[in-house]
């Protein structure tokens, strides 16, 4: 009888596929992991605490920098906390301009997610640098409009910080023009490639019951055949407004996370068309001007109490929770960060598999370790 | 060239040594500009698949760009991990970089053939097994997790992968009657430059060149089988531990392996040198060695081409394919190749009475039924095994997929 | 050119014969599987130095390649690699080394009194039909290679070429070959049945769609237990995902 | 909060979305009809990429194959207008009058603390100017927000579009004053249309601080003197032109327009610099294009030291207002100031 020997691994925190400082203690049996711990906190900034010191404008800078892959989706996150906690009112306009503004960011995050996930699987670079050209013209627009490629620091309380002027209006209509023929390069590139197909389907797989006791949210949970998305079980902002369908998944496997988030890029595509197409032309009805000057200074207080506010997150739900004393900033701050919550369901998805799955299980979660360690 | 030294030294046997060794010499010259060409053409290659230049910085092209990068290695300091084996880690690469440059002792560059020994296919075979002693003396050498399990799925792979490989030569060997490299080129000579007459335009050829191509692409780790230095997985595999110096022998021996695949295949499938006008006395010798070094180097770009599109298998999928795929269409094409043998060739002598109803051996009409009967008994059984493949599952999960 | 081949001969047996003694004398293990290689590899060049590239080549394919490989994969997987506390002699090791000169003797005898091999002479098969391209191309094949360097093969006869061993195989020695190769096919047989039954013996661990459907199966029969996470679980503690396979 | 997952599970009926609205399953592709076509199909993108590189390049962004490289050091992207590196003060091209008024604001909003203002006084009567005596932002903890940018009411502090800071030397990232101004011709050049938006009410405000700053007070360290010679120069260049419009900058009036407790300050900095890793004055960093005189914006205290023969011992000629500004500095903030230059001082030293 062969007994085999439980044998650890330690993947990272050094290692080319944890998506950032990240460790995996793997006890594997032969090739077949049997336990997974994940082991984060390497990346830790006290961003909580911060934002318990900072003011509510300062913070909104260090959201970017949670999840540095779409910015604009955590501002946008906490700007509605805030301005749910103040009844700020927002223009038209500018809910249209975060709208298409959040929907960049999940075209820019899937693109860079599935990139990074198909070279994690050993798709020599390909996949990644056709997702990071959609990324790169995602970031231009970014750039024109906020200023900064990834910590855009866009969104204000009461609107964003500037207007889209028609330049960028027409920067944004090419981009979604060209967007589909990468969408349907990349399927004819990789949807049907038989090694993609015998790496994916399959492996990983969440079930729906285990998926939803985890808590797991994003392309997971949709992957694993659960229609849940914030947009529309708690429609925030105008997403009401959009047609726009929810892809889910059957099994639950790596592949199916994969096509969901193939398949959500087409419908944040087709938001955006509609949003396009629907953008109020009132100029200067960016932010809400009665508010303006008020956000702009130091002292913005907030009325004493607590607001918790949640957007789709191309991670999953992304809560934000604010606790105000009056003060000019928040008393408590917490953040529903939706890799962590995801990875917590890592090991169950590992177990079973061989250590090359680990690597492809993990890509398939996207997780962005400066929003697990925070 | 042994008579241009004996007429220098007047000794026969230093005569001789000197010309062997100036050929070995110029091997290893060729072979390492080659492969500094090889991975300009792999960088340059796979930037404008991706849309983006390459390196183009060094020299014009960027075609300097391998000698900064050899001047960069080769100056760092050269690291042993402290608790390594120091000897076998030194040994390793030398063992890997000698058993690769064996394997050019028998490739025809063109018309100029190193040495010509009559057991030539085989022994590219067996030198280039010798490399995995490297790998596993690499990866165990290095004392690390990550460079053992590279260095085990280097061996493990290697081993499966020679006997498909090994036994779709031998439906070449069969075709030709030698298993003398020269011989096996010779045999796809034509006098008119008829490229038809390479082996690959047979049905045979053609099997057997898919099996031998993914196997060698195996057996030189490249993607999609790199799982030895798989990246993503294990950091570099059993190359994790070597920097400096030792990391380019390592990547030399990967690039001279590559190439050798490459000429072995364009030699044995492709013609080698034959081309039109590769038999004239001094020019057509000259073009030969450009016709085989465009044969090698489109196969290579081929390689890069797979490279810029392929993900990676995973270990017990490559074992699977191995063995479950490319195993059967060996044995399947090594019958065909029996049958189309005994079709050309074979008269009432050998108890073949029935071909020569077709003609003479080697007449149109043997050649044409045996064409068809090989292609169809090939492309059957390439799309069954697939089919059986892809229904029986090449993955070993029998997960069911949970109905939701 | 005899006096090289001597040197080479010398060389080579100085080597083959010290990696030998190093096989026995050096405590680390692998390094003596190390050495062994070394000693096959040169007895694969004294095969190359004999002319019998067909056998050099095999020794170096089977031996050097996968033999040893064998031996590595094995001693790998063992515990103690190193050697460090192992006494290397023992107190009656005369007797081994009495044994092993005797079993030397054994082979050395015969070859000293009857140095020459009985091999026959033959010619080129007649019953190998070779194409006409082949055959045509059999001649000139040689000019160009000719001009580049001698052909020491060409012109000596073949101790043990691929044909003649081919030929012996199937016509003289048909019987021992079929011997042997049913011989390993029952060993492959076998070490796959053994394989197959540690397989199915051997604890598996689930995956969650697995677990999912055992438990599914489970609840089928009246036993329902929710499934959960084990997350919670220390390592080396996960029940919830280890099963024996029925 | 409406349906939660677990009552979705309960129901095993047709997907509905959590809220109602569109679901798609999408589409699995099933093994079993693959022969190697679906690599082939990948092969066949990619080598349309492959080929399609070598014709056709970026500028037609609704292309999806091409060349995209930019190659950077010789090609370099448009900028947009509002792109944001690092902050610089304006100061008006005619008059050479900062635009900035010290009022903290950008201070106060900065949320990696890294804006240290002192307010100018007024040398006869110790009352507050409203201008900068002194403007250091630390450009190595700069989080490029641009906080301070949207925030000033003067339209003083604008978002600089230079990009090329990468430097050996930390210290050499702290910039005061002198570093930091920048005319507004020059940032008209690199954001015409922002500074357009601006500029009526920027103007406006800059007339009415004028009035109150006595002296040379206010105004760019380098453009005392120079401001009669630079008007022509500057009326005359064009937005286009903004490089050209930056007068030199004068070496010397830098000393004669300190307190010698400043130009003592600036020595400790300056020998603390020195006794870091980097030499003073090995400028790392190419120039910026605006910058007319050659030297890096950044490298300008630097520059100077290696420049000026000793500013220390230069004797800081006795106009008496200018002396007076260190002393009515208040103890407080010089504490401060010492203190932090102590921290950079002990960083320097680690190094």
């Amino acid at each position: 009888m062969l007994k085999t020997e439980e044998l650890q691994i330690n993947i990272g925190p050094q290692h080319p596929s944890t998506h950032g400082v990240f460790r995996l203690m793997a006890t594997v049996d032969g090739e077949t992991v049997v336990h997974l711990e994940p082991v984060f906190g390497y990346l830790h900034r006290n961003h909580e605490q911060l934002g318990e010191i900072w003011t509510y404008l300062q913070t909104i800078t260090i959201t970017d920098r949670l999840d540095y892959f779409n910015s604009m989706i955590n501002e946008h996150g906490y700007c509605m906390t805030v301005e749910k906690l103040a009844s700020i009112e927002v223009p038209e306009r500018a809910e249209y301009i975060r709208v298409i503004m959040s929907e960049l960011s999940r075209i820019l995050n899937h693109a860079a997610a599935i990139g990074f996930w198909l070279q994690d699987m050993g798709s020599w670079g390909t996949t990644l640098m056709f997702g990071f050209r959609q990324r790169e013209m995602i970031m231009d627009i970014f750039e024109s409009v906020g200023g900064s490629r990834m910590m855009c620091n866009y969104m204000r309380f009461g609107g964003v910080a500037r207007d889209l002027t028609p330049n960028l209006v027409e920067q944004i209509n090419l981009f979604l023009e060209g967007f589909p023929q990468f969408i349907d390069d990349f399927e004819r590139l990789m949807m049907e490639n038989e090694i993609l197909l015998a790496r994916s389907r399959n492996v990983g797989v969440l079930p729906k019951e285990l998926a939803a006791a985890y808590s797991v949210t994003g392309p997971v949970i949709r992957g694993s055949g659960i229609p849940y998305d914030i947009r529309r079980a708690e429609p925030y902002s105008i997403y009401d407004r959009f047609a726009f369908d929810i892809p889910v998944g059957s099994v639950g496997d790596v592949y199916d996370r994969f096509l969901v988030r193939m398949e959500e890029m087409r419908q944040s595509h087709r938001i955006l068309r509609q949003a396009m197409e629907q953008l109020p032309q009132a100029s200067g009805s960016y932010i809400n001007q009665a508010y303006k000057a008020a956000s702009k200074q130091q002292g913005l207080r907030l009325p004493a109490g607590e607001a918790y506010c949640r957007v789709e997150s191309p991670k999953g739900e992304l809560g934000y929770y604010i606790v105000s004393n009056g003060g000019n900033s928040a008393y408590r701050y917490g953040i529903r960060a939706p890799s962590l919550i995801n990875l917590t369901a890592l090991n169950d998805m590992c177990r079973g598999y061989t250590v090359a799955d680990i690597v492809v299980i993990l890509g398939s979660i996207d997780i962005v370790m400066g929003e697990v360690d925070r | 060239m042994r008579a241009m030294w004996e007429f220098f030294f007047g000794v026969g046997w230093l005569a001789t040594l000197t010309s062997y060794l100036t050929i070995t010499t110029a091997i290893l010259v060729a072979g390492s500009l080659v492969m500094m060409l090889l991975t300009w053409i792999e960088r340059r290659g796979l930037g404008y698949m991706q849309d983006r230049k390459g390196p183009n910085r060094v020299g014009p092209f960027g075609l300097f760009q391998p000698i900064a990068e050899a001047i960069k290695t080769i100056t760092k300091e050269d690291i042993t991990p402290t608790d390594a084996d120091r000897w076998v880690h030194f040994l390793a690469p030398v063992v890997i970089l000698a058993s690769t440059v064996a394997a050019f002792a028998v490739i025809p560059w063109g018309n100029l053939i190193p040495v010509d020994i009559n057991v030539g296919v085989l022994y590219i075979v067996a030198v280039s097994a010798v490399h995995t002693v490297g790998i596993l003396m690499a990866g165990w050498a290095s004392n690390n997790k990550f460079a053992l399990l590279g260095g085990m799925r280097g061996v493990a792979q290697a081993i499966s992968y020679e006997i498909p490989q090994v036994l779709s030569l031998v439906s070449i060997v069969m075709l030709v009657g030698s298993m003398s490299v020269v011989d096996v080129i010779q045999n796809q000579m034509d006098p008119y430059g008829n490229i038809l007459s390479w082996h690959i335009f047979t049905p045979v050829g053609l099997l057997s060149f898919i099996v031998f191509w993914i196997a060698s692409l195996a057996e030189g780790e490249r993607p999609p089988f790199d799982n030895p230095e798989a990246e993503s997985e294990l950091v570099a595999g059993y190359m994790t531990e070597y920097g400096g110096m030792k990391f380019a022998v390592l990547f030399l021996a990967n690039y001279l392996t590559n190439f050798a695949i490459c000429a072995v295949t364009a030699g044995v499938f492709l013609g080698g040198g034959n081309g039109p006008g590769s038999d004239i006395p001094i020019l057509g010798t000259l073009l030969s060695v450009f016709y085989f070094l465009a044969k090698s180097l489109g196969l290579f770009f081929v390689m890069v081409w797979i490279r810029g599109v392929v993900p990676r298998l995973r270990i017990d999928e490559l074992m699977h394919f191995a063995w479950k795929f490319l195993l059967p269409l060996a044995l399947v094409n090594i019958f065909s190749t029996s049958l189309w043998i005994a079709i050309i060739r074979w008269g009432a002598e050998q108890g073949m009475g029935i071909a020569e109803a077709l003609g003479a051996p080697g007449s149109i009409a043997r050649i044409a039924v045996a064409w068809v009967v090989t292609a169809i008994i090939n492309v059957v059984a390439f799309f069954l095994v697939a089919r059986l493949n892809a229904t029986r599952g090449v993955t070993t999960y029998q997960a069911t997929p949970t109905a939701v | 050119m005899d006096f090289i081949i001597g040197l080479i001969f010398w060389g080579l047996s100085a080597l083959i014969l010290f990696s030998g003694l190093m096989v026995v004398i050096v405590k680390n293990i692998i390094h003596a599987a190390l050495w062994l290689i070394a000693s096959f590899a040169g007895i694969a060049a004294f095969y190359f130095l004999l002319e019998a590239p067909y056998i050099g080549v095999v020794q170096i394919l089977v031996y050097t390649g996968a033999i040893s490989i064998l031996m590595l994969f094995a001693i790998m997987l063992t515990r103690q690699v190193t050697g460090e506390g192992t006494q290397q002699l023992f107190k009656r090791w005369w007797v081994a080394a009495l044994v092993a000169f005797g079993l030397f003797a054994v082979v050395i005898v015969p070859t000293i009194w009857f140095p020459r091999l009985p091999v026959a002479e033959r010619g080129q098969p007649t019953y190998w039909p070779q194409s006409d391209r082949a055959a045509a191309s059999a001649t000139p094949a040689a000019a160009p290679a000719a001009q580049q360097e001698p052909q020491p093969e060409a012109e000596t006869p073949q101790i043990a070429g691929a044909f003649e061993i081919g030929r012996s195989f199937m016509a003289e020695y048909l019987l021992p070959f079929e011997v042997s190769s049913l011989l390993l096919l029952v060993a492959l047989i076998g070490a796959v049945v053994i394989a197959y039954e540690e397989r199915t013996r051997r604890r598996r661990i689930l995956t969650l769609a697995e677990e999912a459907e055992l438990r599914r199966s489970v609840a089928g029969l009246g036993m329902e237990r929710p499934l959960q996470a084990s997350a919670q679980l220390p390592p080396g503690k996960s029940e919830a995902g280890t099963a024996e396979r029925r | 909060m409406t349906a939660t997952p677990e009552q979705t599970t309960a129901t095993q009926t047709a997907l509905q979305p959590v809220g109602g609205g569109g679901v798609v399953v999408v589409e699995r592709k099933q093994p079993g009809q693959s022969y190697g076509q679906g690599i082939a199909k990948g092969m066949a993108v990619v080598i349309r990429h492959f080929a399609k590189s070598f014709t056709s390049r970026i500028d037609d962004k609704s292309d999806q194959a091409g060349m995209f490289t930019v190659e950077y050091p010789e090609e370099r992207m448009e900028l947009p207008e509002a792109y944001r590196n690092m902050p610089v003060l304006l100061y008006d091209d005619k008059t050479g009058q900062e635009l900035c008024t010290s009022c903290f604001q950008c201070e106060r909003i900065c949320p990696p603390k890294v804006i240290h203002i002192t307010q100018a006084k007024d040398p006869n009567t110790g009352k507050a100017v409203p201008a900068a005596e002194e403007f250091i932002i630390e450009y190595d903890s700069c989080m490029s927000c641009g906080l301070c940018h949207e925030i000033c009411p003067f339209d003083a502090i604008k978002m600089d579009h230079f990009y090329e800071l990468s430097t050996h030397d930390h210290l050499a990232m702290d910039q005061n004053k002198a570093a930091l101004d920048r005319p507004i011709s020059y940032y008209q050049a690199i954001a015409p249309n922002l500074w357009a938006a601006v500029e009526a009410n920027a103007m406006k405000k800059l007339q009415n601080n004028v009035k109150r700053r006595p002296g040379n007070i206010g105004v760019a360290p380098h453009m005392i003197g120079k401001t009669q010679k630079a008007l022509p120069t500057a009326a005359a260049a064009g937005a286009g032109a903004a490089a050209a419009a930056r007068p030199k900058t004068p070496v010397a009036a830098i000393g004669k327009n300190m307190s010698p407790e400043k130009v003592a300050r600036l020595e400790a900095i300056r020998a603390a610099k020195r006794g870091g890793a980097t030499m003073p004055g090995e400028s790392e960093i190419v120039a910026p294009s605006p910058v007319a005189s050659g030297e890096s914006g950044l490298h300008v205290a630097e520059s100077q030291a290696g420049l000026a023969p000793s500013p220390a011992t230069t004797p800081a000629p006795a106009t008496g207002p200018v002396a007076a500004v260190g002393q009515s500095m208040s103890d407080e903030k010089k504490a401060r100031l010492e203190a932090i230059r102590a921290a950079k001082r002990a960083q320097g030293g680690g190094q």
